[in-house]
């Protein structure tokens, strides 16, 4: 029923913006949006992504699937290798070449190297993948619409507990990256507020394979619950090596676990597992039946979150245009006056911290797919 | 636990031994830190990956990867070492094209198989634990320890008993020496190359299997701790690295579980570093390699 | 020039060196007086290489001291033992090959005050019979006979009490050694005393005083150059018999 | 023809010409000798034959094949072997590998017969053969480098300073091991300081002066020149011999 | 001109700070040490600078020479274990110590751990880091015409016969490590104060590699050459930006490519000396 009704809705959208391509009100006028990613690096897995959503948002502009009110729209896609060096002089570059708004750039500690630079040129920011705290504080200015951790961790703690039972948890998480370090603190202080005893803490680094040392020593413990601090790449290793090794608790994994190639790497290791996240892949508001029909009919896979984050920011940027705005002014005031606008990630609209306001989703791994967890 | 923990280390030792005794042959042999080794390794693992992708059956993928990786390895020696040796350039020069050649390979290998970690295909790996008590092994793990050690003996039985190893082992010890015996430098070279650059890859590929995943920046970790390895052991010295690798992997299993997973790779390096100082030929020595 | 009427006394008291578990040095003692030139003579492995370590400070005697006037040498660090006046030579030449001949003859003065002049490293130059004086050529880019006479300079660069030269004549030849002859006489001459390790017995002969001979780390016999080549302890271990001339580099 | 015949030969280090431009002709079955000083160039020119310096002039030819930019190995192969000066052990493998390894350099292949007759032509060696080449004195290591070139069954031997740093009784059995290897018809290009008995064994010599040949002739013509004994023996011969 | 720059101040502040970093590593191997912690002894003196700016109050000036301090006595106590080795295992064992200092600098609270440390006063500009490189520059010119310098030659050329002129060679060694760091320290203050925010990645194996290669390229013990190196390895990446997926691949092969055919680096294409 809901589902017919949506696609009722994408396909009225589509007629209504094909109307509207080549006559809208902002015929004419043209928008130049810089985006840093890193495309290439270490972070280049995600960047790519990013970088794919902004290709395919091209696309779509073309195709009338996303209304820029006959404007036209370009994203300046610019890989900064994860260098936050590059990341810095890119930022700069969008601050002198007419780019009426800057997005991203991927982590957040090189938003936090590069963003003043912009924020002091008075250029808008909207970053897409930035969970970091902090990140919007750095100007008026600063925008994401990415929801970070804080924001998921709680809710999808108090499910499991209801759910389980849960008494006992271990974390084991990395304790050189932002990302996984953030989502230590945050299910720590979770898990204290729950009253969920906290047996074992163990860390790991950047691109280690082998994690036995400590899932035999959290093992030992027999917590109920297993938190996994980690990106993708990690968390699917594990998850992997705490079955192997005949781990029976449950799992729950933040953000960084929540993307379809979790499922691809972990397979049947990753059933069971819980995840806090920003964005369903099923979910089927805000075009994203399509969005995901086209990106994985484009790049061969399926968007994960980077990619629909990213979306979600030029559906964003076209609404802005759509309102009026063409300079880094008027993307400001447009979006922190911007009611919720349905998107990929579901309505979104920022709040006065110009944090993001949006549906958080708690997911299970059930039979390599992600489904709403109960 | 502290089975289950030796148990890990053990496993975790085999592949860093495979990775380590080629970096160490170099070494041996040309008195050279060649950091590319860990491209290699990660491209042979990129390798296998595909051809076992394309359907190639998983053992044939190996060794046609093995052979790929040590191609690379006698490519790398001509482009990025050779033309050095001819004009004595010394330790330093020689580090330094090496990091070329490895962002050479780095980049090309984004560009073939692009920026994602990848997986072996679905059900071409085994899944199944072996229980010993309160030991819990996975059979893969078991196979590939078995592949690593008997790759371990292929080569210690090359190096002491066969007239390449000889020839190795000779212009390791005098290359002028065995120039002058009629050792034909720059083939042994290229053949310790070969040797060297397809064990790392077997590394590659049997890391790649131990833990499912194959990305560019698997190199990139297992570099630094190759380097406490070959230190431990003796530069130079294939036993010591050896004996290395396991001792590396038993001291960060074991700093996990009793003093602190946080620094675990500090302690790692810290045991290097006192190594390093105290005792710097390790604990073999160059003239192991020599010795065999 | 300048004078060193005042060069002060190397004297070696019962000095032994011992290597692992092999007494490569054993119970040694000679002296070098200002402006004396001994040799020192004995084949290979009799511990000659040994003792001018010792002297240098790069082993640490085992017993024994050693002296250069009242200053003990024989707790010294390397180059505190070069800083207290000891110059010397080696038998493989040991030049900073990438750096010019003037910075060569400079950092010989290092133990000095102040710099060389261009003007002082050519007089330097000159007295070392190095013929070359282009200053700014690099040291390593000279003919081998040049690079042994500009380590002589080197050595004389700082001014030292004592001479150390080890083996200087190897390489060269007749006309060289005669020059290298009158060099070291010239040397000493001005009151520097200088230890000459040499197997061209021949050269000996004509510069030594005194000549101390070494077999097997101990001393078998010592005096003038005709009194030693006489000592049949000497020529039996020394130069052998019937073999005269087996022993040589 | 000559068995080895070099012409107007250049070479040396970096920048530094050390041969300046050497002609010399070792006939088939016989030995000649190079006398000179130490710096004189005699090792440079042996290291340029055997190809592990670039020779920047002039022509090599060995067995009738010029081999000025042949490779060091092809060279051996060829049966132009060279005993280094200081015997370069490979000292840390034993005493056979160190023989298997010339062996089967030189055959490309296995060792086959010629450790047994080494042994057998040096049963010193054959008592010594597990044990490291490194741990050997100073005669047997002369004897095995001997040995080791002999792997290759040379039609010529370089030989650079064999008798270096070996005590007198030494130096009579190294001296007689090449002797006996002449007679069996191996061409010998002999490098000696100790020039009285090289000049005494040879039947024909050079007297290689700062890399020019200053003097050649038979070998015992030269021996009985007095200003060879002026300028190169005297240096080297010590007192007794004054 | 002034458009230039209003662009591209922040490309222009890099190359000074990589510059600086690739002079603090030709100091040291100026005697011939191939220590490889400029990376760690930058990242010491920014933690350093920045946490005695953010909680301290201290202005840039005394930030920095407190960071250049620190990162100087750390170097002195590095100095004495590491005094013995040479060539491959003393950058062997200077790794491990930079990486033992990444895996402190994230496990003490006081740098912020992975989660870095930000706040920092952006107070650093091009004009103090051109200053602070000019005077570097100037002091090693000045150090140039010293005996000093002579015996760090001397050093780097022939240990045995340095000792045997009266070289001080575990001193010059130490000398140059400590004044490697201090360099390396002003650089790593500057770059904490031109940067808003620093992590212990900043400084890590990658950073060193990168330094290194500056270095190398520019003809290893020449502090033009340095600069030079520094600014090639800084700029190409931005000016290879149109090969896109290549970007990567082109400047290994240039780094290789002037390793194989200048052997002095860049500095050596021109200034070739006898």
């Amino acid at each position: 029923m809901r589902v017919k009704s949506v696609f009722c809705a994408v396909l009225l959208l589509a007629f209504g913006s094909s109307v509207a391509l080549g006559a809208g009100p902002m015929t004419g006028k043209s928008v130049k949006v810089g985006v840093i990613a890193d495309v290439t690096g270490s972070a280049g897995a995600y960047g790519n992504s990013q970088k794919n959503a902004y290709e395919l948002a091209g696309d779509d502009l073309k195709a009338g699937l996303i209304d820029a009110a006959g404007a036209s729209l370009t994203f300046d896609v610019q890989d900064s290798a994860s260098d936050p060096n590059q990341v810095v002089n890119l930022v700069q570059k969008f601050t002198t070449d007419g780019s009426a708004l800057m997005i991203g750039p991927t982590l957040s500690s090189e938003a936090k190297k590069a963003d003043p630079i912009a924020v002091g040129k008075n250029l808008t920011i909207l970053a897409t993948s930035n969970t970091a705290q902090g990140i919007t504080t750095m100007g008026s200015c600063v925008f994401r619409d990415s929801l970070s951790e804080e924001q998921v961790v709680p809710q999808m703690l108090v499910k499991m507990e209801k759910a389980w039972k849960v008494k006992t948890a271990a974390i084991i998480y990395g304790d050189d990256d932002q990302f996984t370090k953030t989502d230590f603190d945050i299910f720590s202080a979770s898990l204290k507020a729950d009253n969920i005893d906290v047996v074992d803490i163990k860390t790991f680094h950047k691109g280690d394979v082998d994690f036995k040392a400590q899932l035999t020593a959290i093992g030992e413990k027999k917590p109920d619950l297993l938190v996994i601090g980690a990106l993708i790449e990690e968390g699917v290793k594990i998850a992997t090596q705490a079955k192997q090794l005949g781990f029976k608790g449950h799992f729950a994994g933040g953000n960084g676990l929540n993307s379809p190639k979790f499922i691809d790497l972990a397979g049947p290791a990753g059933d069971g597992v819980i995840v806090g996240a920003a964005y369903y892949l099923g979910d089927t508001r805000g075009g994203n039946k399509t969005f995901v029909e086209r990106y994985t009919k484009k790049f061969g896979k399926a968007p994960d979150q980077f990619a629909a984050q990213a979306y979600a920011a030029a559906q964003v940027v076209a609404a802005a245009i759509k309102g009026g705005a063409t300079n880094s002014g008027q993307f400001c005031s447009f979006f922190g006056n911007m009611k919720p606008l349905m998107t990929v990630l579901g309505p979104v609209s920022f709040m006065s911290s110009r944090d993001v306001r949006a549906d958080s989703a708690i997911l299970e791994v059930s039979k390599g797919a992600f489904v709403p967890f109960k | 636990m502290l089975v289950q923990q030796l148990a890990n280390g053990v496993f975790l030792g085999a592949v860093y031994a495979l990775f380590a005794i080629g970096y160490t042959l170099i070494f041996g042999v040309l008195d050279i830190l060649n950091l590319a080794h860990a491209a290699i390794f990660m491209l042979a693992a990129f390798v296998a990956l595909s051809l076992a992708g394309l359907g190639v059956p998983l053992v044939l993928a190996f060794a046609l990867a093995l052979v790929v990786a040590g191609l690379l390895g006698v490519l790398l020696d001509r482009v990025a070492f050779a033309p050095l040796r001819r004009r004595n350039a010394g330790t330093l020069v020689p580090l330094i094209s090496s990091i070329g050649a490895a962002i050479i390979m780095q980049g090309v290998a984004r560009g073939i198989w692009g920026p994602d970690e990848q997986r072996f295909p679905a059900n071409a790996l085994s899944t199944a634990e072996i229980h010993i008590g309160s030991l819990t092994v996975g059979a893969l793990d078991v196979v590939i320890l078995a592949i690593a050690l008997v790759l371990m003996g292929v080569l210690s039985y090359v190096l002491r008993s066969t007239a390449l190893g000889r020839s190795i082992r000779a212009v390791a010890a005098d290359r002028v020496a065995a120039a002058l015996l009629g050792v034909d430098i720059e083939r042994t070279i290229a053949l310790t190359f070969f040797i060297a650059s397809a064990l790392g890859g077997a590394a590659g590929i049997l890391i790649g299997l131990q833990y499912n995943s194959v990305s560019l920046d698997m190199g990139a970790r297992i570099e630094l701790k190759g380097l406490a390895i070959i230190i431990l052991g003796g530069m130079g010295s294939v036993t010591g690295a050896v004996i290395g690798a396991f001792l590396l992997g038993a001291v960060e299993t074991l700093s996990v579980a009793y003093i602190s997973s946080s620094y675990r790779d500090a302690i790692a390096f810290g045991v290097m570093f006192l190594i390093l100082v105290l005792r710097p030929t390790g604990l073999f020595g160059k003239r192991a390699l020599r010795a065999a | 020039m300048t004078s060193l009427g005042f060069a002060e006394q190397l004297v070696v008291d019962r000095v032994s060196v011992r290597y692992g578990g092999v007494l490569a040095l054993d119970a040694v003692s000679l002296e070098v007086p200002p402006a004396t030139v001994v040799g020192l003579i004995g084949p290979n492995g009799a511990g000659k290489t040994t003792l001018i370590n010792a002297v240098t400070g790069v082993v640490r005697p085992a017993s024994g001291t050693i002296a250069l006037g009242e200053a003990r040498l024989d707790r010294l660090s390397q180059h505190r033992v070069a800083r207290a006046g000891i110059a010397r030579t080696y038998q493989n030449i040991r030049l900073f090959g990438a750096l010019s001949v003037a910075d060569n003859v400079r950092a010989g003065a290092y133990r000095r005050r102040g710099t060389l002049s261009d003007d002082a490293v050519r007089e330097l130059l000159t007295r070392a019979m190095v013929r070359d004086h282009e200053l700014e050529r690099r040291a390593g880019t000279l003919p081998y006979g040049e690079q042994r006479r500009l380590e002589i300079a080197r050595a004389l660069a700082s001014e030292p009490h004592v001479l150390l030269l080890d083996e200087p004549a190897a390489g060269m030849n007749p006309r060289e050694s005669g020059e290298l002859r009158a060099l070291i006489r010239a040397v000493a001459r001005l009151g520097t005393g200088i230890l000459l390790v040499e197997h061209d017995m021949s050269l000996v002969t004509a510069v030594c005083d005194h000549v101390l001979v070494l077999n097997f780390g101990e001393t078998i016999a010592q005096g003038t150059p005709a009194q030693v080549a006489r000592d049949p302890a000497v020529i039996e271990a020394y130069l052998g018999t019937g073999a005269a001339d087996s022993e040589h580099r | 023809m000559a068995l080895l015949e070099i012409e107007n030969l250049k070479a040396g280090y970096g920048r530094i010409e050390v041969l300046h431009g050497i002609s010399l002709r070792l006939e088939a079955h016989t030995l000649c000798a190079i006398v000179g000083a130490n710096g004189a160039g005699k090792t440079t020119l042996l290291l340029a034959l055997s190809r592990l310096i670039p020779i920047r002039e002039g022509r090599v030819t060995f067995d009738g094949r010029d081999i000025t930019r042949a490779s060091s190995h092809s060279v051996v192969r060829a049966g132009l072997v060279q005993v280094p000066e200081g015997r370069r052990m490979l000292a840390s493998m034993s005493v056979e590998e160190n023989l298997q390894v010339a062996g089967e350099a030189a055959h490309r292949g296995s060792a086959g017969s010629g450790v047994t007759e080494m042994y057998e032509r040096f049963p010193i060696l054959g008592t010594r053969r597990s044990l490291a080449a490194g741990s050997l004195s100073g005669g047997e290591q002369q004897m095995l480098a001997f040995a080791r070139a002999l792997m290759a069954r040379p039609k010529a031997l370089l030989l650079d300073e064999p008798s270096m740093g070996l005590a007198p009784k030494l130096v009579e059995t190294v001296f007689e091991i090449i002797a006996q290897e002449r007679a069996r018809g191996t061409s010998i290009l002999l490098v000696e300081q100790n020039a009285r008995k090289a000049l005494a064994l040879a039947d024909y010599a050079y007297v290689l002066e700062r890399g020019t040949i200053s003097l050649e002739g038979k070998g015992s013509e030269l021996l009985g020149r007095e200003e060879i004994t002026a300028a190169y023996l005297g240096e080297i011969t010590g007192p007794s011999s004054r | 001109m002034f458009e230039f720059f209003a662009h591209h101040s922040k490309l222009i502040d890099q190359i000074g700070i990589n510059a600086l970093l690739a002079l603090s590593l030709s100091i040291s191997l100026r005697a011939g040490s191939l220590a490889l912690a400029q990376a760690a002894f930058m990242g010491i003196a920014a933690y350093v600078s920045s946490i005695g700016a953010v909680h301290l109050g201290w202005n840039l000036g005394g930030a920095a020479l407190a960071g250049a301090l620190a990162a100087a006595l750390v170097a002195a106590v590095l100095a004495l274990p590491i005094g013995r080795l040479r060539g491959v295992f003393l950058a062997i064992a200077t790794i491990g110590f930079g990486e033992i200092t990444r895996i402190i600098a994230i496990n003490w609270p006081i740098t912020g751990g992975a989660e870095g440390l930000s706040g920092i006063p952006n107070d650093a500009n091009t004009l103090s880091i051109y200053g602070t490189l000019a005077v570097v520059g100037f002091a090693i010119f000045l150090f140039g015409r010293t005996k000093l310098a002579l015996a760090v030659a001397a050093t780097r050329e022939d240990e045995s016969a340095a000792r045997g002129v009266g070289i001080d060679v575990a001193g010059v060694r130490m000398g140059t490590l400590v004044a490697g760091a201090i360099v390396a320290g002003l650089a790593g203050a500057l770059y904490a104060h031109s940067n808003f925010f620093i992590t212990p990645g900043d400084f890590g194996f990658g950073r060193m590699e990168q330094v290194l290669v500056m270095c190398v390229i520019g003809g290893v013990t020449s502090s033009l050459g340095a600069v030079l190196g520094a600014l090639l390895m800084t700029v190409l990446p931005e000016l290879v930006r149109f090969l896109h997926d290549y970007r990567e691949v082109s400047s290994g092969a240039i780094l290789l490519g002037i390793i194989l055919f200048s052997p002095a680096g860049i500095a050596g294409l021109w200034q070739r000396r006898t």
